[in-house]
């Protein structure tokens, strides 16, 4: 049988978007070799480490165990669509403050996954957010800094809310 | 600890040498330091080697040149 | 990863059309086990059916009556969001929430835990105490087989070339009964059980009915221990016989010696975890009218 | 103290933060190029064998593969002893590591690589490459390694005594000996004496982006490599000797790097990708898978140690021993020097004796991990001192600080101490409320351990130019892993008045930077520091001159301040002057190259606070508190960050990190599924205090930070699993079912 690339319509970060992959080709390959969206970090390629962390139809996923071709008609969020155009949020904000991030490599990851936890669970306790948290490793930081960005960036998203 | 004369760290392995034969062929390569040895003048590490000039009453090591991670 | 094509389709009769077509196809639901298995060169497939769009392996329903039916592909999300399973069997919405980390809870499903037949998978042990039943469906129409029996060796199951699993049937909560998986793991997460006990109890009048014992991670199979359940049976729930049977379960194990743990360490595990594991549903079991 | 600066002790936010949080930096695998092949490597399946012939016909043919190296593809120069950084070794070694020549020396060694269209198509062509080899034993511990009837892993490997060549083959590359005092007469002397083995397990530093590599050896002859690396210009002299070309022939970008702590310094993809991009013309990309990572990458020793310490019954050490055998892994080169120079450097013992063997040993070749060498030696030490304090009946606080090295006390390798931070960081532990809390319940316990490294200076270049607005463009070599652009603008702010925001720093790459060393050591802070403070110097001086000929006076009147620069009765701010450089001659950039001299080693120590469950034998961290000689903490979040990180690395290694290896050699958990690293749920928040105690070597008393704080948790984790279960693990890592089979084994006892 002949080789055939497959083209795939999706929503990339609020935009329709096309494009041709090989079915073995995972999500995040797609992202990064095919769309350029290199935000999203290979760590392991094995759904182990949350480097390639992206939102998709609402839920976390590692998008290495994703294929490209499954992305055909969802919605998916990458680091690239965190900021609100100019205006970081309020995670980014956070990290940046808390110096949550040391080489930076795990950074769109853990933002991704927490942002998904702050959209569906407004003000989550510590050991919440290190349950959800768990698939993400961060070999930096110890993690104390990054629980802490996401427990202020909590609070100041229910801030804005009251 | 010997005592032994010199001016610099390159004169002391001279007259290290005349003392204990053979030791400035573990502690040289070539005529220069050998790259895994530092020396430490009263307990501070030179970075120029051999050329370092060496007071009288000077204390002078030979250590694992070592850097980290 | 060498080249394989892809298709996704919509209903049951499609699929098995496209199991046909082509033999050697690998079913793919969440992807969590089969894209790391065929990227680390584990197994090679030419051909990948995405099951995901296929109705019936997508229903999540429970009625008091009848109990719960599991689509084979719904993720461990879904499983433990749902109100009602939480509400009639929170040990599965807690299992379902143990399988790898939040990433791969929202694409990984109990079917696909259980047909790629690990020996640790986390949630079959406790989908065997449930009496859970699987529903396979084939060129030849369907069958039922009840989960104990369904692996037959690491990564080999009962499952025909033809075959998908479907879903899972789980019975009707019974009155005054708890469960409870328990595993044990180094880290607090993301981890391969060293070994792994599942339990279901059933109290009536003060003394056991029933009660059924599977263990994780410590045979070829998910091992269920019938003895060890039935020795509980007709037994008041105290520590003496709870720790006979836990024993008993750890006798039961045959386990190996590996980078997890050697025999010794993985049968003594099996017990303490088999009665910790009776102690927490024998209280749900009490707390429940 | 900290009223003494405006900038140094604040916390502005990271100049490189945004496009670190909006997935905008480009690390090394983000690099993209026109007509960019993407390469794999095969590896050796087996720990140790002979290559008897490789056979790449089948992978040349498959459709899309570009081209296929192996070893024979090096130039074939005589072999010679070369120094990259990290110490003098035979340029045979360093190639044979990156492709492997006549022999594989461990599971994972590359063999082989294929470029082509894709990285599947390269895989794929890979696996086609057919290898005969003939499998020979393999030795993967150090004292296996050392019995006479070893197998050999180099039959030109003379073991090198006491700094002379012996003549004789064996797999020991070095024994060194470092004597103090009168040993003998020390353990006479003493009323205690506690001798201990010790085991630690080969770990991985763990870092989350694996290594890669992009070099196009361009049709001019230009050899361009973008790569993230902790060295830039070690990854040019190394590329360069390695391919027989002058230095100048090879330009390396450094990108951003996805963590290093030491397992960066070495080179293995960029000569093989150059290889590839030689034979094809194009740019040729290698990323490691995380296996690769794991197999074929340097982790830390693996080591069996030994320590006996003496003391007198009034708390005074007065002899110690250690037998330190490490496992360099398959070339020489175990971190075992440092480990010698680290295990009795936190206390003033007066009869020493250490014996120090390098061991090479079927398991990949090891690089530095964050204080090398330190961590293993502490472990055993530390574990000691715990064991001679509850013999004496003594406070283990108390006990060290009785003991505990100062300025001027002699260290067993020779030189005496300068300043250092080793009393003040005990002082420290025993006034920190962790210390005094009270801990309840069933089976928990409390241990401190203490850790020491030395720290590096090297060299470091620097240049700022400064703008017409009054801001400054920082241009330097170190590439930033952890925060420290800012660490650095921070230095050349304060000196120069500025705000830090108004210093834009950059790392360059080595065509448009002076020679700079690794980002390694904990010197960068440090020692780009220090550079970055003379280039400011440098900028104050002609900013001065310029004042001056605008007030037509002399230089020498002007005097600069907090920014602002005056002269009899004239000002100018440094943003107003900057303004008028054009009419005063023209742009002003100031330069600095150092190599510092007076570098500052710290002390660390920490507080673990742990439960263990007593059916199960897991050890939970309850609360843990680190504790640091930072000298000067410039930006106190990331000196925070780096004990945090560092304390829980050595948690890792504490309680689950290992290399699980067959019999055969083969690493059975090579994922970050079964390398079990913490996750967040595996910690609590790690509490941190930082002690000050200024580096007389550094402008502003910089000490480094990053290496020291992973020392002491091994020891401080097995003296507190001591006090909750009653047990004395001497094994690394204390995983639940060691500590389980310890308490089995107390039980019978």
């Amino acid at each position: 049988m002949k080789q055939c690339k497959v083209r795939v319509e999706t929503w990339i970060n609020g935009e329709p978007v096309e494009f041709l992959c090989e079915p073995r080709q995972s999500l995040l390959e797609s992202l990064r070799d095919v769309l350029n969206l290199t935000g999203t970090k290979e760590g392991c390629n094995d759904g182990n480490c949350g480097a390639c962390t992206v939102i998709f139809d609402g839920r976390i996923v590692t998008s290495c165990l994703v294929l490209g071709v499954e992305a055909q008609g969802r919605a998916i969020t990458t680091i690239e669509g965190i900021a609100d155009g100019a205006k970081l949020h309020p995670l980014q904000q956070m990290f940046l403050e808390e110096a949550a991030l040391q080489c930076g490599i795990c950074t769109p990851g853990f933002i991704v996954a927490a942002k998904a936890l702050l959209d569906s669970e407004p003000g989550p306790s510590e050991d919440r957010i290190r349950l959800w948290l768990a698939n993400n490793l961060c070999r930096c930081t110890g993690y104390d800094k990054i629980i802490r960005a996401v427990q202020r960036a909590a609070a100041m998203a229910q801030e804005v809310k009251i | 600890m010997v005592e032994v004369e010199g001016t610099t760290v390159r004169e002391i392995i001279d007259s290290l040498e005349k003392q204990h034969s053979g030791m400035a062929e573990r502690l040289l390569d070539q005529g220069r330091l050998r790259p895994n040895i530092s020396v430490a003048i009263d307990g501070v590490v030179t970075p120029f080697g051999l050329l370092e000039e060496v007071e009288p009453q000077s204390e002078i090591h030979f250590v694992h040149a070592i850097a980290g991670g | 990863m060498k080249w394989f094509d892809y298709a996704a389709p919509t209903s049951l009769a499609a699929a098995i059309t496209l199991r046909a077509e082509h033999p050697g196809s690998r079913l793919l639901a969440g992807g969590t086990d089969l894209l790391a298995q065929l990227r680390s060169g584990r197994i090679e497939t030419a051909f990948v059916i995405d099951v995901k769009r296929i109705p019936e392996l997508n229903v999540l329903q429970y009625d008091p009556g009848g109990g719960l039916t599991l689509g084979a592909a719904v993720p461990c999300y879904r499983i433990y969001q749902d109100a009602a399973v939480s509400r009639a069997y929170p040990s599965l919405a807690e299992a379902a929430g143990l399988i790898g980390g939040t990433q791969i809870q929202g694409r990984a499903s109990l079917g696909g835990n259980l047909a790629n037949a690990a020996p640790s998978a986390d949630s079959t042990p406790l989908l065997i105490a449930l009496g859970a039943v699987c529903r396979i469906v084939g060129p030849g129409g369907e069958r039922m087989v009840a989960v104990e029996d369904f692996c037959t060796g690491p990564g080999r199951t009962v499952l025909g070339p033809l075959e998908l699993l479907v879903s899972l049937h789980i019975p009707a909560k019974p009155a005054r009964s708890g469960a409870k998986y328990l595993r044990f793991i180094p880290r607090n997460e993301m981890d391969i059980a060293v070994a792994g006990a599942g339990v279901a109890v059933t109290l009536d009048d003060g003394v056991i009915r029933s009660a059924r014992i599977a263990l994780a991670a410590v045979a070829p199979t998910p091992l269920f221990v019938r003895e060890a359940g039935d020795l509980l049976q007709g037994q008041p729930p105290a520590p003496e016989i709870i720790g006979r049977a836990a024993a008993l379960a750890g006798e039961a194990a045959r386990p190996i010696t590996d980078m997890r743990g050697d025999i010794e360490y993985r049968r003594h595990l099996c017990a303490v975890l088999t009665r910790r594991a009776l102690n927490a549903a024998i209280a749900k079991a009490q707390e429940a009218n | 103290m900290s009223e003494q600066y405006k900038i140094l002790g604040t916390r502005p936010i990271r100049h490189d933060g945004v496009d670190k949080v909006t997935g905008r930096a480009l690390y090394g695998a983000d690099f993209q190029i026109a007509g960019l092949l993407e390469a794999a490597i095969l590896r050796s399946p087996h720990a140790h064998a002979r290559i008897l012939k490789i056979d790449t016909r089948k992978a040349h043919a498959l459709p899309g593969v570009k081209a296929v190296v192996t070893a024979a593809d090096f130039p074939q120069s005589p072999d010679r002893i070369v120094d990259l950084g990290e110490g003098e070794t035979p340029l045979s070694y360093i190639r044979g590591n990156v492709l492997a020549s006549g022999k594989t020396l461990y599971k994972g060694h590359a063999v082989a690589a294929v470029a082509a269209v894709n990285v599947h198509v390269a895989q794929e062509a890979a696996s086609l490459i057919e290898v005969e080899y003939e499998e020979l034993p393999c030795v993967l511990t150090a004292p296996d390694a050392m019995r006479p009837d070893a197998p050999l892993l180099h039959a030109d490997l003379k073991t090198t005594e006491f700094g002379e060549q012996t003549g004789r083959a064996s797999n020991v590359a070095e024994h060194f000996r470092h004597l103090l005092g009168d040993v003998e007469k020390g353990f006479a002397d003493a009323d205690h004496v506690v001798e201990r083995e010790f085991h630690t397990a080969t770990v991985h530093q763990g870092y989350i982006e694996p290594h890669n590599a992009t070099v196009l050896w361009n049709q001019d002859g230009r050899v361009l490599v973008w790569t993230s690396t902790q060295g830039a210009f070690v990854v040019r002299d190394t590329v360069a000797c390695m391919l027989d070309l002058p230095v100048s022939q090879v330009r390396v970008t450094p990108m951003e790097i996805g963590g290093g702590f030491g397992g960066k310094i070495p080179v293995y993809l960029e000569p093989v990708a150059a290889l590839l991009s030689k034979k094809t013309g194009r740019p040729v990309r290698i990323v490691m898978t995380r296996q690769e990572v794991f197999e074929g990458t340097g982790p830390t020793p693996g080591s069996f140690i030994r320590v006996k310490m003496g003391v007198r019954g009034d708390g005074r050490m007065v002899a110690a021993q250690a037998h330190l055998a490490y496992e360099a892994g398959a070339y020489p080169g175990a971190m075992v020097g440092p480990g010698g120079m680290c295990v009795f450097a936190a206390y003033d013992i007066g009869n020493v004796v250490i014996d120090g063997f390098d061991v090479v040993v079927n398991k990949p070749s090891t690089a530095a991990y964050r204080a090398p060498g330190a961590t293993n030696a502490a472990f055993a030490t530390e574990s000691v001192v715990d064991e001679l304090a509850e013999i004496l009946g003594m406070d283990p606080i108390e006990f060290r600080l009785k003991n505990a090295a100062r300025e001027g006390t002699r260290r067993a390798d020779g030189p005496k101490f300068p300043r250092i931070g080793c009393v003040e960081v005990l002082e420290a532990i025993k006034a920190h409320p962790h210390y005094s809390a009270p801990l309840e319940g069933p089976h928990r316990g409390r241990g401190v351990a203490i850790g020491f490294w030395f720290n590096a200076g090297l060299q470091s270049s620097c240049t700022i130019s400064v703008n017409a607005d009054g801001s400054v463009v920082l241009v330097e070599g170190s590439t930033d892993i952890g925060g420290t652009r800012t660490s650095i603008a921070m230095q050349a702010a304060e000196v120069l008045g500025i705000p830090a925001e108004k210093v834009q720093p950059s790392v360059a790459d080595t065509d448009s930077v002076g020679y700079t060393a690794v980002t390694g050591g904990s010197r960068t802070t440090f020692a780009t520091g220090f550079a970055a403070c003379e280039a400011a110097n440098d900028v104050i001086r002609q900013m001065k001159e310029r004042a001056a000929r605008l007030w037509q006076t002399g230089a020498g009147s002007v005097e600069a301040d907090a920014g602002v620069f005056r002269s009899n009765g004239n000002s100018l701010s440094f943003a107003e002057l900057a303004a008028r450089l054009g009419e005063t001659g023209g742009p002003v950039i100031g330069r600095a190259a150092v190599h510092p001299r007076a570098v500052g080693g710290s002390f660390s120590g920490c507080i673990a606070d742990v439960e263990v469950d007593q059916e199960t034998g897991k050890v939970s961290i309850l609360r843990f508190t680190s504790i640091q000689d930072a000298g000067k903490a410039i930006h106190p979040s990331y000196v925070e960050g780096q004990m945090q990180g560092g304390s829980v690395q050595g948690i890792g290694w504490a309680l689950n990190e290992e290399y699980y290896m067959s019999d055969r050699g083969a690493m059975m958990n090579s994922s970050l599924l079964d390398y079990r690293m913490p996750t967040s749920l595996d910690l609590p928040m790690i509490d941190t205090h930082i002690v000050e105690v200024p580096n007389p070597g550094h402008p502003f008393g910089v000490r480094g930070v990053g290496e020291a704080n992973i020392v002491p948790p091994p020891a401080a984790i097995a003296n507190a699993i001591y006090r909750a279960a009653g047990v004395r693990l001497n094994r690394l890592p204390m995983k639940p079912m060691a500590v389980m089979q310890a308490i089995w084994s107390a039980r019978k006892a």
